[in-house]
């Protein structure tokens, strides 16, 4: 035990690896073995990071449970992971949501074991980035994290589709899941190449790549680099970290690979997107680009702002006009991430303030409250999608009295999601805009003509699919919609119940949460 | 009153004194005192082994109801040394084509092997060859020698029936060997030390058997196994390899085989008696204030004799009341059931060694013996519903009537 | 007393020795013979130092115990596999076992 | 038990019933309306308990009972929610516990509990009746049980959890959290038959509109949260320096001050939620509901809600003179606009919602005149006989079904009044009752609860010198008791215009007895309310809403001086009003015969056609906008610039670079070369182990003597 | 020459010679018998060298295990009571060439070094040898990581074995 206390970062951040590792040896056939055993691997780090969280110190500055492996020493980057109450909390998302996701991608019958272990990879990726308290070491996992999630959409997305793809240069059509993966790849992995600079820029200017090091002399850098002033290659250093996270989180305009890969995906596969690779952006944002880069982050903050109301409000009415429920689902992320760059735009802008502050915790949790709410929706969404084999919204209607458990759990879900009080979304959403309206009144109130449509796309996706007269196709025979079964009802349960109990009683999260941006900004 | 405490030092000063005496250099002296203290051993051996096979014989007479030698000598007595005397003037033949060498070599080292295994057997705290302190390992090597001799026997008789007499009693030694090293590891994890005296001594109170009885159980198994005596004689099998490995000898060299065979058992009653009984110990009767006479060299040796006759009973009483098993049988037996048993047992046993060390006596002696009694258990409810198993697979399922009926 | 120097000597005329039988004899399992006469004097060099060094420093008999278990291994898989070829191949001279050539 | 305990308590048995419903009765009907009701009871008895403690404590008004824990950590301070009991509260909790039991029981009733299940009922549709055969053998077709009964009281008890959470709160976010919870359930709830479209749409349409409303109300909230720190009303008004920063004027948008901004914000959240006009269009939809829906919403407790929010805000509100009087416009607006739609309605629901939005707008109009205290006994004494009618019209409703079902002729709409007539001897208890609450809505004189309040409202207008406000309300007051006694003549006067209503049958117990008990607070609620300088009445009976409601605020309310002038014309616009309706519609036997079937009203001035063709046209074209234009047609054709670019350039490098040079010259010369070296190198390989052996021992023999002799003599 | 020097001496000619007779001999079967005694001897040098627990495993391994195990395989692997033609290859006198040059570079490079005239310490009193040995295999400070990758080659080797010995065409063992 005292092993693993002392390097529990570690084993929480490998063990995923491990045991992918350990299933190359499984056999192949055996697919029960596989998912329960990739299901049980995954609940070793969920476990853990309780553990974790119960011995987590709130009160202390800094980072914790530090531990520094040696890792590329020519460089002066080593394996340097560590967490504070932002991390905790995103660390916490991840390995609730893998084995929940996990869970959900039982109903996968096709090569189990790569798809189980890329899962696990991918966990490691995820958990990676988050804990990095190394720029290489961040950017290496921010890297890794792609490649499991090419393959799962590439793989085992939706089979059906054709995509067509016009340019200047003439139109060509390609499958759809394909297209969607090629088009996450390509734009995340543009997208990072400014990020890849910058670190590299930073690593030459220090000879280091420690977080904790380049935060505490990097406001105090006056040097010119290669003749450039500094301040000039701040701010390209600052909008080559912000272009990479605004790809990521997404930022209007950036976003428009998030639709096609999260509907392309598979169930499990947008549970973990929505769930939490959206928030390594937002994270990168919270870690790296305000610490780094504050008085720039503060010049820029409005421009800042305006992409993330730019997102909140054309995602909203993107998510309005689609027929296609994953579609939908997939842009109510862009709406709601929206939120969590408006906190932090309104965070930037004054730095240290209460209402900072307010605006940051409100961000931080609603990174995770969406990763609840929309890993959930994807989910209910793939349970419906795997019995009726459409998710057009045109296809459903009045399905409630077939499925009424399932309706309950859709409506609750939504709910949550359109910031229901009571309910997680409300409090982050809540004190995103209490803490952004004096910071920035015009942006948040322009906002609001987003949450506006929040409401109205969520309902529509309640009334397309559960209200109105039902669509007798799926009343009968061999197309009769089945109930929800247990092993789904096992999926929504822990994200229901944590809903709920942050909704009524969100403090001892956001406790964590609070004194960790006290203590950070 | 050294007598009593320690004759064996007496008399080995004693020579050596006579013979320092005679001019001999000390460290000569030595030596011939040690050959000569060998040498009486050895014979008092070969005295014990010629009872044995009018033990033997004896025994099984009884337990197919018959008389047994009753001829010679009061209760037939004498018969054994008539035996040896048939032996030794029969015809010796050496087979054509046989590897001669070979061929006499082995059943020399068959006997060698027990033979030298009475050299760390302690008779009383200090009647012993010598005190080795890998003594457990040891009682395994000189079986490896016995392994050796009968391969060596086998092959070089070129016999079809004593080769492959010779295949299966190694395979079947080879294999039980593990189950025995395990089962040995047991009284050393115990007493903490692989010495046969610390061993003994470490039985007070407690003897092993009852800390441990299914390291008992399965020491005896595996010994009987190696001896290669019924029911695991698949070596020499009568009835189909004709006598297996030793089909082509007769005379004395077939005696010595014979002779071996039966010392071999003795002996390893006696190891029985040493590992899991307390040895030369009374169970700590002689501890007693009152019974303090019985704390006596002759007592002692006295003592693990008996206990090793009793050893060589139940060996025989096995012998003679059970079946052949078929060598399949056999060595699934070993590598299915015993060898997983006797590993388990060694990790649990060392398990709550670890953890109950520290406990008192009782305590300890309590968690190890639950142990040992829930993990057999475990396996003969395992055994039962394996053997159901099998059965349903030949019978076809059990019919519920009798089932019912059976209630 | 016996000086270090005899040991060591003992060891590499055995060494010799089964390198000769390594190089020299045409059956495989003899070949194999070989192997445990070089191990076996490997191991008598490792004995000899544990015991013409620091006794308390247990590393000479450690890796004694090692070698024992890696010829062990050797021997099951190295026999196992001659009795493959021997299958296959029909012989078990090491020179008409010779498939892996240019 | 503390009072403070027992008022945290008091919105608990609704919500765990709901839970409790949800989770594991679903299944079982019996047990879901005990748990429901149950509940329900238990509420109210905490609420009287929390009530008559309240009546029994000296100046509540300066010492509620408060009570309050941390929530959210908000930086270095944390915001707290706590409960608290003014005189203000515990007067709209007593109307609240008691309508919502009385609702409880009545949907028992409503719902056919203890019918036989509907022949071919299906959940999401209102139940068709059940066909049975009695011991005649004749067969009768009878109303049938709901198939979401169970359903039904898990969505009221999550209802009046909310309701129950806006009163308790001492803070306007928790009142947020249960005004928003009561939205949620009043989408359920009006969408309860989710599988009439017409139902659904109503559902969305009413979510949607008070959505408007709740952003800019949680923008306000937000301000006034960034403003003052806190969002507790006692520290908010309590703190005069603040109140007076906040008060300071033109200092945002439009001139208002930052306390105007604030309240205007807030009151666009009551124009939702009370249905206000322009947000006055989904209350008349929302009767698509059932109808304890209808008066759970519409009468006792969401519609309140929003007067009840801006009573509580009025210290607030009443810092900006310019607020007030755009609340007293809207107000006034309401009132009469909704009272003249009300005349052309033929729908016996429908003709009560408008009602509602025109009583709600007396409310507004008078919080903006600033007679607050008049705002909340109008209020209360609204709830009670409105939510009388509301289940009276249900009564009807039901009585008409079970006719409806007899005869069998679907085709005859039990909701539209001219299919009534002569229901009075049919459903007398029904019509008692309904009489008695038509006649506190139009303000009979004297003996009805609705003639003190509204009369108040009138009284506080004219003193306060706003004529216009007066004239209007005068009107709108006539007008009202005009539909009324339209309402009552068409329904139960006269005899029967169809069959069905000859065969309508009074309606069983659960659903009489709160219309009994209703009926009895629409009379004697008024009394209490009475002015103390009223002519023979005034100090009969002392005016104690006034002294108790009046002390929830640091400073008292001076009391109007009695004046005969709006006294006479509320007197002739109730009498009158009521008396016209009489003499004409006991003539009027068809919707053709009707002289007030103007299209124009009939039409709700078509506000439902404009808001199609402003708003949400444009949203829908804007979505499609955003999607195809923008999304995928901009971004990502600058995207798919970039997919063949660089498929092209590939191309170019591969033909023209690679291919020819790296391929054919380098690599494959380089290959050659290997291939060649290779070949003449194999012999070596002759396959036998020992010579390998041998080969690299010879090997290390001499690098290794090199090495040693080399390095050793370095050495 | 003291007594032990004596028996070293024996012991260390009788092992060499029976080595000798490995490395030679025509009969295979006697080649392992031979094999047999040289280990014995090696496990009487252990002995001379108070490493007596190495001596017993000498003896249960390679006498009880690895020799039983040639001869199986020589018995296995031929069809004839006695070895046909000859049994050292046509290069053999290369083989003994090198042979030589190894054993006298080895001796060579002995010569030059101090320790070879070390002369053994006593045993310290008490000092348990197994003990020690028992502690060195297990402690996590010293040398469980090698023993554990022993025990994991020796479970690969016995996979790894039975894999290549079973006959494909003998098929189910129970058959």
């Amino acid at each position: 035990m005292n092993f693993i206390y002392e390097h529990l970062l570690l084993v929480i951040l490998f063990f995923p690896t491990l045991a992918a590792l350990v299933m190359l040896f499984l056999p192949a056939g055996e697919n029960k073995l596989l998912r329960w055993f990739a299901f049980g691997a995954s609940l070793v780090p969920f476990i853990l990071s309780v553990w974790l969280w119960t011995q987590f110190d709130p009160n202390v500055a800094g980072y914790q449970f530090e531990a520094q492996y040696p890792w590329y020493e020519a460089l002066h980057s080593s394996l340097h992971l560590g967490v504070d109450g932002l991390s905790l909390t995103m660390v916490m998302l991840t390995t609730l949501l893998t084995p929940i996701a996990l869970l959900a991608s039982f109903s996968i019958n096709d090569r189990v074991k790569a798809y189980m272990m890329l899962f696990l990879f991918l966990e490691t990726g995820m958990l990676g980035v988050f804990m990095a308290v190394d720029l290489l070491i961040f950017f290496v996992f921010w890297e890794v994290g792609l490649v499991p999630m090419y393959f799962l959409i590439n793989q085992w997305g939706s089979p059906k589709g054709e995509r067509e793809v016009r340019s200047i240069f003439g139109k060509f059509t390609m499958s759809a899941r394909n297209y969607a993966s090629l088009k996450f790849m390509i734009y995340t992995m543009g997208g990072s190449l400014g990020l890849l600079l910058a670190v590299q820029m930073l690593g030459v200017l220090f000879g280091n790549y420690d977080l904790q090091y380049i935060t505490a002399n990097w406001s105090g850098y006056t040097k010119d680099l290669m003749g450039i002033s500094v301040s000039t290659v701040k701010t390209v250093a600052f909008w080559a970290f912000v272009i990479a996270f605004a790809v990521k989180v997404p930022l209007w305009p950036f976003h428009t690979w998030l639709p096609d890969a999260h509907t392309e995906a598979p169930t499990a596969g947008s549970m973990i997107l929505a769930g939490v690779l959206l928030k390594l952006g937002a994270y990168g944002f919270l870690r790296l680009v305000l610490p780094l880069y504050p008085a720039e982050a503060k010049y820029f903050a409005g421009a800042l702002a305006f992409l993330a109301t730019a997102a909140i409000v054309f995602g909203a009415f993107a998510s309005f006009g689609q027929t296609d429920f994953k579609r939908l689902v997939a842009y109510s992320s862009v709406n709601h991430m929206g939120f969590v760059v408006l906190g932090i735009a309104a965070a930037a802008s004054a730095v240290g303030t209460q209402d900072a502050t307010i605006a940051l915790n409100g961000a931080v949790l609603q990174m995770f409250n969406h990763g609840l709410s929309a890993a959930g929706m994807f989910f209910l969404v793939g349970v419906i999608y795997e019995r009726t084999h459409t998710r057009n919204l045109d296809d459903f209607g009045g399905l409630f009295p077939l499925v009424p458990v399932y309706g309950g759990i859709l409506i609750f879900t939504r709910m949550a999601s359109l910031g229901l009080p009571g309910l997680n979304g409300f409090i982050s959403e809540f004190l995103v805009v209490r803490g952004s309206l004096p910071l920035l009144p015009v942006y948040t109130a322009v906002s609001m003509l987003g949450l506006l449509m929040t409401g109205a796309y969520i309902l529509k996706g309640i009334k397309q699919v559960l209200h109105g007269p039902l669509n007798e196709h799926w009343a009968h025979g061999e197309h009769k919609l089945t109930e929800i079964n247990t092993r789904e009802i096992l999926v929504m349960a822990p994200l229901m119940i944590l809903i709920l109990v942050i909704g009524l009683w969100p403090a001892w999260i956001l406790d964590v949460i609070n004194k960790a941006m006290m203590m950070l900004f | 009153m050294d007598f009593l405490k320690d004759p064996l030092k007496l008399a080995a000063d004693w020579l050596i004194g006579l013979m320092t005496g005679w001019g001999m250099p000390e460290g000569v002296a030595t030596g011939v005192a040690a050959f000569l203290g060998i040498f009486v051993l050895i014979a008092i051996l070969m005295v014990i082994d010629i009872f044995l096979v009018w033990l033997e014989r004896k025994v099984v007479a009884r337990f197919q109801d018959r008389i047994g030698p009753n001829r010679l000598g009061p209760f037939g007595l004498i018969q054994p040394f008539a035996d040896i005397i048939k032996l030794l003037i029969k015809e010796d033949i050496t087979p054509a084509n046989a590897d001669k060498v070979v061929y006499n070599l082995a059943p020399m080292l068959s006997m060698m092997s027990v033979l030298i295994l009475w050299a760390i057997i302690p008779l009383a705290p200090n009647i012993l060859g010598v005190d080795l302190n890998v003594a457990a390992l040891y009682i395994v090597a000189t079986g490896a020698i016995g392994t050796l001799s009968i391969i060596m026997a086998g092959w070089s008789s070129n016999n079809k029936f004593a080769l492959l007499g010779a295949f299966r009693q190694v395979a079947v030694m080879v294999s039980f060997e593990i189950p025995m090293v395990a089962s040995l590891l047991i009284p050393t994890i115990l007493s903490g030390s692989m010495g046969m005296n610390a061993i003994t001594r470490a039985q007070y109170p407690l003897p092993f058997f009852i800390l441990s009885p299914l390291a008992a159980l399965i020491f005896l198994i595996a010994a009987i196994a190696e001896l290669g005596r019924a029911p695991f004689d698949m070596g020499e099998a009568e009835s189909e390899l004709i006598s297996g490995y030793n089909v082509e000898y007769s005379g004395m060299k077939f005696g010595m085989f014979y002779a071996g065979e039966l010392l071999h058992a003795f002996t390893f009653g006696g190891f029985w008696g040493i590992l899991f009984f307390g040895g030369y110990g009374l169970f700590g009767l002689e501890k007693l204030p009152a019974l303090a006479f019985l704390d006596n060299v002759y007592i002692n040796m006295l003592t693990l004799i008996v206990k090793a006759v009793i050893g060589y009973w139940i060996i025989m009483w096995v012998k003679y009341t059970m079946m052949r098993i078929r060598i399949d049988h056999m060595l699934a037996f070993n590598w299915k059931f015993l060898t997983p048993l006797s590993f388990a047992l060694l990790i649990v046993t060392a398990l709550v060694h670890a953890l109950a060390k520290d406990a008192s006596p009782w305590v300890y002696g309590l968690s190890m013996f639950l142990s040992n009694l829930v993990l057999g258990w475990i396996v003969v409810e395992f055994l039962r519903r394996y053997s159901r198993a099998e059965r349903e697979k030949v019978e076809g399922p059990a019919k519920p009537a009798m089932e019912a009926a059976g209630h | 007393m016996i000086p270090l120097s005899w040991y060591l000597i003992f060891a590499a005329g055995l060494f010799s020795l089964g390198l000769f039988g390594v190089l020299a004899r045409r059956n495989a399992v003899a070949i194999l013979l070989g192997v445990e006469l070089m191990l076996n004097a490997v191991n008598i060099n490792l004995a000899a130092f544990w015991r013409y060094g620091n006794v308390a420093d247990m590393t000479g008999q450690v890796f004694a115990i090692i070698v024992f278990a890696v010829a062990a291994a050797e021997v099951a898989v190295g026999l196992a596999l001659v009795i493959s070829v021997y299958r296959s191949r029909n012989t078990v001279v090491a020179d008409e076992i010779d498939m892996l050539k240019w | 038990m503390t009072t403070e305990t027992l008022i945290w308590l008091i919105p608990l048995p609704p919500a765990l019933a709901f839970f409790l419903i949800v989770l594991f009765t679903n299944k079982n009907k019996a047990l879901s309306h005990t748990v429901g009701v149950g509940a329900a009871v238990l509420s109210w008895l905490a609420s009287m308990v929390v009530f008559f403690r309240a009546l029994s404590v000296e100046h509540l008004g300066e010492h509620p009972f408060v009570s309050s824990v941390n929530w959210l950590p908000t930086g270095d301070t944390w915001f707290r929610i706590g409960v608290a009991i003014d005189p203000l509260g515990a007067a709209v909790l007593f109307f609240v516990s008691i309508t919502i039991f009385m609702i409880f029981l009545y949907s028992v009733g409503y719902h056919n509990f203890g019918q036989p299940a509907g022949d071919h009922d299906r959940k999401g549709l209102p139940p068709h009746g059940a066909t049975v055969t009695d011991e005649h053998g004749h067969q009768h077709v009878v109303p049938s049980v709901e198939p979401m009964y169970s359903r039904f009281f898990a969505f009221l008890g999550l209802f009046a959890f909310g309701m129950y959470t806006l009163v308790v709160s001492d803070n306007l976010l928790t009142l947020f959290v249960g005004w928003e919870i009561m939205g949620l359930c009043s989408y359920l709830l009006i969408g309860f038959w989710y599988g009439k479209p017409s139902a659904r749409a109503a559902a969305i349409k009413a979510f949607m509109t008070t959505r408007i409303g709740d952003v800019f109300m949680l923008l306000g909230i937000g301000l006034l949260y960034s403003l003052t720190g806190t969002l507790n009303f006692r520290e908010i008004f309590g703190n005069e320096e603040l109140m007076h920063t906040l008060a300071t004027p033109g200092t945002t948008l439009f001139g208002l001050s930052l306390a105007g901004l604030i309240a205007l914000l807030l009151f666009i959240g009551t124009v939702g939620k009370s249905a206000q006009w322009p947000l006055h269009v989904w209350l008349p939809d929302a009767m698509e509901g059932p109808t304890p829906v209808s008066a759970m919403i519409h009468a006792a407790t969401m519609v309140s809600a929003g007067v009840y929010a801006v009573i509580r805000m009025f210290p607030l509100l009443s810092l900006d003179h310019n607020t007030m009087t755009v609340v007293a416009f809207i107000g006034t607006f309401t009132a009469i606009f909704a009272a003249t739609i009300a005349v052309a309605q033929n729908d016996i629901k429908r003709v009560l919602a408008y009602s509602t939005i025109s009583q709600l707008g007396f409310m507004i109009a008078a919080l903006g005149i600033g007679a607050y205290v008049a705002a909340a006994f109008h209020l209360v004494t609204h709830a009670f006989f409105k939510a009388l009618l509301f289940l009276g019209s249900g009564s009807v409703i039901h009585g008409m079904e079970h006719g409806v079902l007899h005869t069998g002729n679907h085709s005859v709409d039990p909701q539209d009044m001219f299919n009534m007539g002569g229901l009075r001897k049919k459903m007398p208890i029904t019509f008692w009752t309904f009489l008695i609450g038509g006649f506190a809505l139009s303000g009979f004189p004297l003996l009805t609860a609705g003639f003190w309040s509204k009369d108040e409202i009138l009284a506080d207008a004219w003193a306060n010198g706003h004529l216009a406000v007066f004239i209007t309300l005068a009107t709108a007051a006539f007008l009202t008791a005009f539909y009324t006694m339209r309402q009552i003549t068409l329904t139960f006067l006269g005899e029967p215009r169809t069959k069905e209503a000859e065969h309508a049958q009074e309606t069983p117990w659960t659903m009489t007895v709160p219309l009994m008990v209703l009926s009895v607070f629409a009379i004697g609620y008024g009394w209490v309310g009475i002015p103390e300088d009223f002519p023979l009445l005034g100090g009969l009976l002392p005016s104690w809403f006034h002294e108790f409601v009046g002390g929830t605020l640091a400073e008292h309310p001076e009391v109007i001086p009695f004046n005969p002038v709006p006294l006479t014309v509320s007197l002739v616009v109730a009498l009158g009003g009521l008396l016209l309706g009489w003499l004409y519609y006991r003539n009027v036997n068809s919707a053709k015969e009707d002289f007030f079937q103007i299209p124009l009203l009939k039409n709700k001035y078509h506000f439902d056609e404009a808001y199609q063709v402003v708003f949400i046209g444009p949203v829908i074209w804007l979505s499609e906008v955003f999607t195809k234009w923008a999304d995928q047609g901009v971004i990502d054709g600058i995207l798919h610039f970039f997919g063949p670019a660089t498929g092209g350039i590939g191309a170019f490098i591969r033909n023209k670079i690679d291919l020819p040079i790296i391929n054919e010259f380098i690599g494959d010369g380089l290959a050659a070369v290997t291939q060649e070296t290779g070949r003449t190198l194999r012999p070596i390989q002759t396959g036998r182990i020992q010579q390998y052996m041998m080969l690299s021992l010879v090997i290390l023999a001499v690098v290794g003597a090199l090495l040693y002799f080399m390095l050793g003599a370095g050495l | 020459m003291t007594t032990a020097q004596i028996i070293f001496l024996v012991v260390a000619a009788v092992t060499l010679a029976s080595a000798f007779m490995v490395v030679t001999t025509r009969n295979l079967i006697h080649a392992a018998l031979w094999l047999v005694a040289t280990l014995f001897g090696v496990a009487v040098t252990y002995a001379l060298l108070d490493a007596g627990f190495l001596a017993v495993v000498q003896v249960v391994v390679y006498i009880g295990a690895i020799a039983i195990l040639f001869i199986f395989a020589v018995m296995l692997t031929r069809k004839e009571m006695r070895d046909q033609g000859p049994q050292l290859n046509s290069g053999w006198w290369i083989s003994a060439l090198l042979a030589v040059l190894t054993f006298g570079g080895l001796v060579g490079m002995l010569w030059g070094w101090r320790g070879m005239d070390t002369l053994a310490s006593e045993m310290p009193v008490g000092f348990d040898s197994i003990n020690a040995l028992g502690d060195a295999l297990i402690s996590p400070n010293a040398f469980v990581l090698p023993f554990e990758v022993a025990s994991v080659l020796l479970l690969a080797a016995l996979v790894g074995a039975v894999y290549v010995a079973f006959n494909p065409r003998s098929g189910d063992s129970r058959k």
